[in-house]
């Protein structure tokens, strides 16, 4: 069971309040009508399922609600960051320089 | 029988006796013993048979660690459980145990045959025969095998114990009491952290219990260590648990420890539950486990009565046992030659001392001569003798390298030690790297993934006075990474046993190694010449070996034979250890019961079971349950002598012809509010909304970003920026989780937030021609006539004096109203409509009844009539999309190659030729009934019924094609011959011009 | 090799088991193979066989990150049917059980199937309806499998519990006779062994770390720990390692991993003749030959390539198998064990060629690819071969995630694979 | 057995509360909007503010549970309708949606760990959170050191309810 930070609550709390959503960054195109059907497809369904450093969204779903990104090693499943929905990548050589 | 138990020694209370049975014979041990050594006290070693060869075995270990003192124990109806370790099973006045494996008796087992046969049975031996002919594998050889599988046998009643269950947080958790662990609590707890300290033993101690001898601190052990445990005691933010072993060592510092509370003692008390998890999230975990004795592996080191020299010392010491009076001591460490000299000196005559080892510090061979124990240096053991006990031990000389000559020596009991391994199952549960040390000759804790320090013995330090002292300083690191500043306490400890060994292959002999049975596994058992095989057939890596010979399989988790197998498997591949790899250790650290994971959710807690404000209406007037996603539903409510058939069909007629009433309680509802409503609206759902009016009702599409339908309900718009969202009764919950998605991650900048009003409403359905009748006298501020309150309809007023939300809607083609009352009303509401309804002779009805009059009405209920792979075309819900707007969740895929090529599935009408027969749901459906498998299939039956209001059966269905077959006639192909039905285009079998629903 | 027969049997025990040689030679990889496969589990050394037996092709590789059948093969519950409801799920699993079969003599490695039967509990309404649509669908595709009342459910099941009070009542399930479980490793083993003997390399303990395209963007071989090896055909059957390797050659998957867990109680006698599985309260089990009650659990719910997996997860699992087995509360868990599933967005799998040319993959089976490994292994020989799918992998395309034509076992029926 | 006798050898009680007027108030920006409805919005998620007998607690970053007494339901009412009026907000009545239990004893850290995964012992008096207890979401407030109100969805009620009696039976029974 990990524990995870939530950046609205700014508390480190326990998996089971928390609900993972998936790989982040992964925007809804503006006017999907525009996308060929494989740019469509890749935003459905292709994803980066890395061996490593992954980008991913969890829900607070039994807290505060709120959709949020988080940095996740995925072979020790350590978490590097999580930060609010909207912010921009943060930056791994960093991150994993602070993990060290 | 003679006793073995020594007066005024060991731990145990010899003014207590306790009576137990074994195999239906009586016993005397007393309180303190645990089974094994109860049964030691009572000089029997016998005490299981192995797995595979059903050879005679006796008590090996102490501890948690034992592979072969395995029995059923039982404590009255419901409270059987197998395969329980003596070492571990405490004594309880009319304690019942039973040995395993056996046929008819533990003393004669006809199994034994297998050890004759043994040669057969060498490893992997099933994967290379028992295919020919090939019909005998099911029928002969497989059963066969089976049958001949397991140790104890299961349990046949219902558990008559609960289980508990508990989260817990900690600044320190440590694991194991024995030095080390006691001098990190005493550490981290005068810090003021907090600290807890756990033990799998009965009692705390670990080491100091069977090493009375040692002096710390100017004390006897024991002195000192009832004075530590009384420190701990006194200091609140500490807490010490016994009988509680930490299986398992989960992400960031989660350990989970099970707590067993009553299987010692002799009547539990009053709702105490057997067993407790505990869930315990350290913000630091110090590992003092220690080390665990491996045996030597010879030929014969399994007889009754071989046992681990650690083990004969705890036995002595705590127990007050002696394993034998003429035991002869083989080993490779210092360690053996101390619990010779205790058993001497209290009372037994060792045989001989024999040490594999050239050349041993001449301290311990001074101390053995003045003891009168023949010491033999620079042997090997080839053998033993005694059928289910030891008789004698066969040692040979060694001559350059090569076992000499033989020589016997008598003995009734055997002490062996091959060295002591680190125990690190739990830091290996961590993903830790272990690293192998040349020097020890074992595997010592490397990377760390988690905040934890290994103490002690489990860093491969040897005696009292290096694990107090590493305890203490990891106690103190601990508590300071938590937060409290802390020092390690110094000890001064004097008589110590500081001792060293080697660690060694199976040992040199004289024999043919061929049929040497020298074993590593016992309870498996895996001998060495098995783990040799296994590399010869090509098994590389220890995993390969491992599984090949079930080495380390059995249910001592490979604690005694792992290292054993893996040295022997490292000499026959040439290879140093490390090349050779360890197996991985995987939870739980021993054996744990089933129920303690299961903890609270057993029967009636098992899992939530929801129910609405009505339910117990429903339940008081003889409604039968059925399960929707959490919720449990009224099914339908049968009078007496009547079947679901008849009570449906008679429920579906009440409604009809007069009223009915039905709760709808369970609907998913959600509260969209905000200036951006209608916009948010318009992109999750297929419909348009901007023009529907206030207090105006639509019905509600919404599909997955995949373009498949995911959910329905009608909407109700409240005010311009307020809709009552209706979801499906599984939905609800997964509806408002992927709409808080779009509108946060996609659509941040909307004004609309999302409430769930599931249960703030109880929602009542009154459907029939003469619902309006009814209802308008408790509805005064409405004119409910079909003007003034038409169908789609929505009003906040009041019913009955409570304060409302009226719908005028219907999901059974009749006139109806779906009244939504604040919950705590439900009930009252209820039971005032149908008190008046009786002069309508109103009909309670159930969810089947409404399936079937929604089918009657061709209205379709998702997740059964569409399955996750329908658009809203292939459903005939074209008219529910917003043809003018841009997007909306799923548009997209809409247009993808498949969704608009031909040969999609769609939703149809089936009408049998047959009108009294009713299709199977999930039925399949074919052109050709009389083609040959596998047949072409166009389809299946989604929803069928028996229809009273049209006097026939009627069905839907998903054809491939559908809509173009009005009018074909399909066959549904049945084991009992095929039954042929009509395709009709719409779904809609009753009333098709509306005239009921808006009357 | 030695030939496996009850009279070696005798042999060896004559002869202090002397007869017995190496299964599969230990092989340092050559230069380069005619077709190079990733992943030695069962999937990739079945291939291989098949490509060596069925289709003559000798000069190839298995290459593996760590020991062969390390990855799911020796970690999964050794679940075997085939009564899938969809026809192409259908044809593929059936077509993998008729191998599974005849799969001990073929090899001359017993592999242990039995056909003990699976049983699928239905616990309400929906569960009922959906399983008799599998059912129908099954009898129309010529699969067995068959309906039974709860009542003879609990005949062919006894430590089935049938209290019409509890939280899941058993209403009934679907039986599939022919279902049963298999000897995992040993799968593995006798793939090797078979493979071996027809002259193929089995290279443990070197990692792939790429895959190499011309200048033509044909496939040219694969970057290993052990240096470049050339190869003219790449098939890659790697699991939940499968979206890793592929990304080297420029081909992005629909695929996520996941840790799976599964674990078994301390041996009993036989006391559970079948295979069991409950879908809605996810959980199934079996009893091993050993006498191991063998227990399924579920994935994380993040995707993950660590095999720790969480303690929440078990104690749903235990709860579960207790709730419908009671009397196997007081039973002790021996062991549990993790792995790594590759998980598509429609839960089948993708086996067949790729836009990559001479790239073939093999992948996404989630919790289905043991039951899968003969018909998988042989349909990707096949493909392998011909540079075309067998007509059984045929709809197994990557492109249906382009087109939508989707072959979502789970959403027609919630049935776990 | 008598059903009290654990509950009072457990050290901790459960009681439900009578209803109370239960708001559920979403908006992006809580400045100035506590005048409007007599209690202060903090924006703090896990505090609460309190005025007299009303409360808000703070349960995400656009959301506020307002409690107060039903006696004050009509102006509460009224000051939500004319705040509506001027400001992007989203009020909800949630009264009947969900009951509250005040739990209550020396015990009573030891009942909640039975299934809520949170350090409450971290949890100050005078605060709270949406947190699980078992499977089901629930809301916490500590009232005092040894008081703390547990607020569930009604029909998830009965399930909390029967392991908090199992747990104050295993309480009871002292192991």
């Amino acid at each position: 069971m990990l524990l995870i930070h939530c950046p609205y609550c700014d508390e480190t709390l326990p998996e089971l309040e928390f609900a993972y959503a998936g790989e982040a960054h992964i925007a809804r195109p503006a006017d999907p009508s525009k996308l060929s059907d494989e740019e469509w497809r890749d935003f459905l369904f292709i994803r980066t399922n890395p061996k490593g450093v992954h980008f991913e969204r969890w829900r607070h779903i039994n807290g505060c609600g709120r959709f949020f990104n988080a940095v996740r090693e995925t072979v020790g499943d350590k978490f590097l960051s999580t930060y609010e929905a909207g912010e921009p990548r943060p930056d791994v050589a960093t991150l994993t320089g602070e993990a060290k | 029988m003679t006793s073995y138990r020594l007066p005024n020694r060991g731990r145990v209370d010899h003014a207590r006796p306790v009576k137990f049975t074994v195999d239906g014979k009586s016993y005397q041990g007393l309180a303190g013993d645990t089974l094994a050594s109860a049964l030691l006290a009572n000089g029997v070693h016998l005490m299981g048979r192995s797995f595979k060869y059903h050879r005679p075995r006796g008590v090996v270990s102490a501890g948690s660690d034992e592979p072969n003192a395995l029995f059923g124990t039982r404590r009255g109806p419901g409270r059987f459980e197998p395969n329980t370790r003596a070492t571990l099973q405490e004594l309880r006045a009319g304690l019942e145990a039973t040995s395993q494996n056996r046929w008819p008796s533990l003393a004669f087992d006809m199994g034994a045959i297998n050890d004759n046969l043994g040669s057969l049975f060498s490893a992997g031996f099933y994967y290379k025969t028992f295919m020919w002919p090939r019909a005998f594998w099911d029928r002969v050889y497989e059963p066969v095998i089976r049958n001949a599988a397991g140790l104890g046998v299961s349990p046949t009643e219902h558990d008559a114990d609960t289980y508990a269950s508990r989260f817990a947080h900690t600044d320190v958790l440590i694991v194991g009491s024995g030095p080390a662990g006691l001098a990190a609590a005493l550490a981290a707890g005068r810090a003021g952290a907090s600290v807890m300290l756990v033990d799998e033993n009965a009692e705390p101690g670990g080491t100091l219990l069977s090493e009375p001898s040692v002096v710390i601190d100017g004390k006897p052990a024991w002195d000192w260590l009832a004075q530590a445990l009384a420190e701990l005691a006194g200091l609140p933010n500490v807490t010490v648990m016994t009988r509680t072993t930490a299986i398992g060592y989960y992400h960031q510092n989660l350990v989970g420890l099970c707590q067993r509370l009553t299987d010692h003692l002799d009547t539990p008390p009053e709702g105490a539950p057997r067993e407790r998890m505990w869930k315990v999230r350290a913000k630091e975990v110090v590992l003092a486990q220690g080390a665990l004795e491996k045996p030597l592996v010879f030929d014969g080191n399994d007889r009754p009565g071989v046992i681990l020299a650690g083990a004969a010392q705890t036995y002595l010491h705590r127990y007050g046992v002696k394993v034998g009076d003429r035991p002869a001591i083989v080993t490779a460490h210092d360690s053996a030659w101390y619990a010779a000299f205790d058993l001497a000196e209290a009372g037994a005559k060792p045989a001989v001392i024999v040490d594999v080892r050239a050349s041993v510090d001449p301290a311990l061979t001074d101390r053995a001569r003045a003891l009168g124990i023949e010491t033999l240096t620079g042997r090997t053991v080839t053998g033993t003798s005694g059928r289910l006990r030891v008789k004698s031990l066969r040692v040979n000389r060694m001559e350059n390298g090569k076992a000499g000559a033989p020589r016997d020596v008598a003995c009734d009991a055997v002490l062996m030690c091959g060295g002591w391994t680190p125990c690190l199952h739990l830091f290996s549960h961590t993903q830790g790297k272990l690293a192998w040390n040349e020097a020890a000759q074992c595997y010592l804790p490397g990377t760390k993934t988690e905040a934890v320090q290994i103490a002690g013995a489990g860093r491969g330090l040897w005696g009292i006075a290096a694990a107090l002292e590493d305890g203490a300083k990891a106690g103190a690191l601990a508590a300071k990474d938590a937060g409290s500043e802390a020092e390690a306490p110094a000890f001064t400890v004097s008589a110590d046993r500081i001792g060293s060994g080697v660690t060694l292959r199976e040992l040199p002999t004289d024999r043919d190694p061929g049929k040497a049975k020298a074993f590593i596994d016992f309870q498996n058992d895996v001998t060495a010449k098995d783990i040799r095989l296994a590399v010869r057939e090509g098994m590389r890596s220890i995993e390969h070996v491992k599984r090949y010979t079930t080495n380390g399989m059995a249910t001592d988790q490979g604690k005694m034979s792992n290292v054993n197998g893996l040295m022997i498997a490292a000499d026959a591949l040439g290879k140093a250890p490390p090349q050779v790899g360890l197996t991985t250790f995987r939870p739980p650290y021993s054996p744990t019961t089933f129920g303690a994971f299961a903890g609270y959710h057993k029967d009636a807690t098992f899992e939530v079971t929801r129910k609405t404000p009505i339910d117990p209406w429903a339940e008081a007037n003889g409604a039968v349950f059925e399960p929707v996603a959490l919720w449990r539903r009224a099914w339908y409510f049968p009078k007496p002598g009547e079947d679901m058939h008849a009570a449906v069909s008679r429920e579906c007629r009440g409604a009809r012809a007069s009223v009915g009433i039905f709760d709808a309680s369970t609907l998913g509802k959600i509260e969209v509010v905000g200036p951006d409503a209608v916009t948010f609206m318009e992109r999750m759902y297929t419909n348009p909304w901007a023009k529907l009016g206030v207090g105006r009702c639509r019905y509600g599409l919404l599909l997955g970003e995949d373009g498949f339908i995911r959910d329905d309900g009608v909407i109700g718009r409240l005010a311009e920026d307020r809709f009552h969202v209706t979801t499906t009764t599984g939905g609800a919950a997964r509806v408002l989780n992927m709409m808080e998605d779009y509108l946060q991650t996609e659509w941040p900048d909307l004004q609309v937030w999302l409430t769930s009003t599931t249960e703030q409403w109880a929602t009542i359905a009154l459907q029939g021609p003469n619902a309006r009748l009814l209802l308008a006298p408790f509805v005064p501020d409405v004119d409910l006539s079909a003007e003034a309150f038409p169908h789609m309809a929505v009003i906040e007023t009041t019913v009955a004096g409570f304060p409302a939300r009226l719908f005028r809607v219907s999901f059974t083609g009749e006139l109806g109203f779906e009244i939504n009352v604040p919950a705590r009303h439900g009930r009252a509401l209820w039971e005032t409509l149908f008190e008046a309804g009786k002069a309508y002779d109103i009909t309670p009805y159930g969810t089947e009844a409404m399936h079937v009059m929604r089918a009657e009405k061709g209205y379709i209920i998702v997740g059964q009539d569409t399955d996750g792979t329908l658009t809203p075309d292939d459903a005939n819900l074209n008219w529910a999309i917003g043809k003018a707007k841009p997007d909306f969740v799923g548009k997209r895929s809409l247009t993808r190659p498949d969704m608009v090529a031909k040969g999609r599935k769609q939703l149809v009408g089936l009408l049998t030729d047959d009108p009294k027969v009713v299709l199977e749901e999930g039925a399949q459906i074919v052109a050709d009934p009389s083609q040959p498998r596998p047949m072409t299939m166009l389809g299946h039956v989604t929803s069928s019924y028996w229809s009273d209001a049209l006097g026939r059966s009627i069905a839907m269905a998903v054809v491939v094609d559908g809509r173009d077959r009005d009018g074909e006639t399909l066959h549904v192909p049945m084991p009992d011959g095929s039954i042929p039905a009509k395709v009709v285009k719409g779904t809609v079998f009753l009333d098709p011009e509306n005239s009921r629903l808006s009357a | 090799m030695t030939h496996f027969s009850f009279a070696q049997v005798i042999k060896g025990a004559l002869t202090g088991q002397k007869n017995w040689t190496a299964q599969w030679p230990d092989r340092e990889p050559k230069a380069s193979y005619d077709v190079v496969i990733v992943g030695a589990g069962g999937h990739g050394l079945g291939a291989a066989y098949y490509l060596a037996k069925e289709h003559g092709i000798t000069n190839v590789a298995v290459i593996d990150k760590g020991w062969l059948g390390g990855g799911n093969t020796g970690r999964n519950t050794t679940i075997i049917r085939s009564n899938y409801l969809y026809d192409e799920s259908a044809r593929l699993y059936d077509h993998a059980l008729d191998l599974w079969e005849n799969l001990s003599q073929d090899l001359n490695y017993n592999v242990m199937y039995s056909k003990r039967g699976v049983m699928m509990l239905a616990h309400n309404v929906h569960d009922v309806q959906s399983f008799q649509r599998h059912v129908h669908s099954n009898r129309l595709n010529g699969v067995d499998n068959q309906w039974l009342s709860a009542a003879e459910a609990k005949a062919f099941c006894p430590p089935l519990d049938l209290n019409p009070k509890a939280r899941y009542p058993v209403m009934g399930a679907a039986l599939q006779r022919r279902a049963g479980t298999a000897r995992h490793d040993a799968v593995a083993w006798g793939y090797a062994r078979g493979a071996a003997a027809r002259g193929v390399d089995i290279i443990q303990n070197c990692p792939v770390t790429a895959i190499r395209r011309g200048p033509d963007g044909r496939v040219t071989g694969v970057e290993t720990a052990k240096g470049f090896i050339a190869a003219k055909k790449v098939a890659v059957s790697a699991a939940g390692h499968t979206s890793v390797v592929m990304e080297t050659a420029g081909v992005r998957l629909p695929l996520e991993s996941y840790p799976l867990q599964a674990l078994v109680s301390e041996p009993i006698k036989p006391i559970f003749p079948c295979v069991a599985m409950s879908n809605s309260v996810h959980a199934y089990i079996s009893q091993s030959d050993k006498g191991e009650l063998v227990i399924g659990s579920g994935t994380d719910q993040y995707v993950s390539y660590s095999q720790r997996g969480g303690l929440p997860l078990i104690e749903h699992t235990l709860a579960a198998i207790c709730e419908i087995f009671p009397i196997f509360r007081r039973m002790r868990m021996l062991r549990k064990w993790g792995g790594i599933v590759d998980v598509t967005p429609d839960r089948s799998a993708i086996l067949g060629k790729t836009p990559v040319p001479g790239l073939y993959v093999n992948c996404g089976w989630g919790t289905g690819g043991f039951k899968a490994t003969p018909g998988a292994a042989h349909v990707l020989a096949h493909t392998v071969a011909k540079d075309e799918p067998h007509p059984i992998n045929a709809p197994f395309t990557l492109e249906r995630f382009t087109t939508g034509r989707l072959i979502d076992e789970a959403a027609a029926a919630a049935v776990a694979h | 057995m008598n059903a009290m006798t654990p509950t009072i050898a457990a050290g901790a009680t459960v009681t439900e509360l009578a209803p109370t007027t239960r708001i559920v108030l979403r908006l992006a920006d809580p400045g100035g909007v506590g005048i409007a409805l007599g209690v202060p919005l903090s924006e703090r998620i896990g505090s609460r503010a309190t005025n007299g007998a009303r409360s808000a607690l703070c349960l995400g970053p656009d959301e506020w549970l307002i409690e107060a007494p039903e006696t004050e339901a009509a102006t509460l009412g009224a000051m939500i309708a004319d705040l509506a009026a001027r400001t992007a907000i989203s009020a909800v009545e949630v009264s009947d949606r969900e009951i509250t239990w005040r739990i209550e004893g020396p015990a009573v850290l030891e009942l909640l760990a039975a299934g809520c995964p949170r350090n409450l012992a971290g949890m100050p008096v005078g605060e709270g959170a949406r947190t699980i207890f078992d499977s089901v979401q629930i809301v916490l407030t500590r009232e005092a050191e040894d008081r703390f109100h547990l607020t569930v969805w009604r029909s998830f009620a009965p399930h909390v309810r029967a392991i908090l009696d199992l747990a104050l039976r295993e309480l009871a029974s002292g192991l």
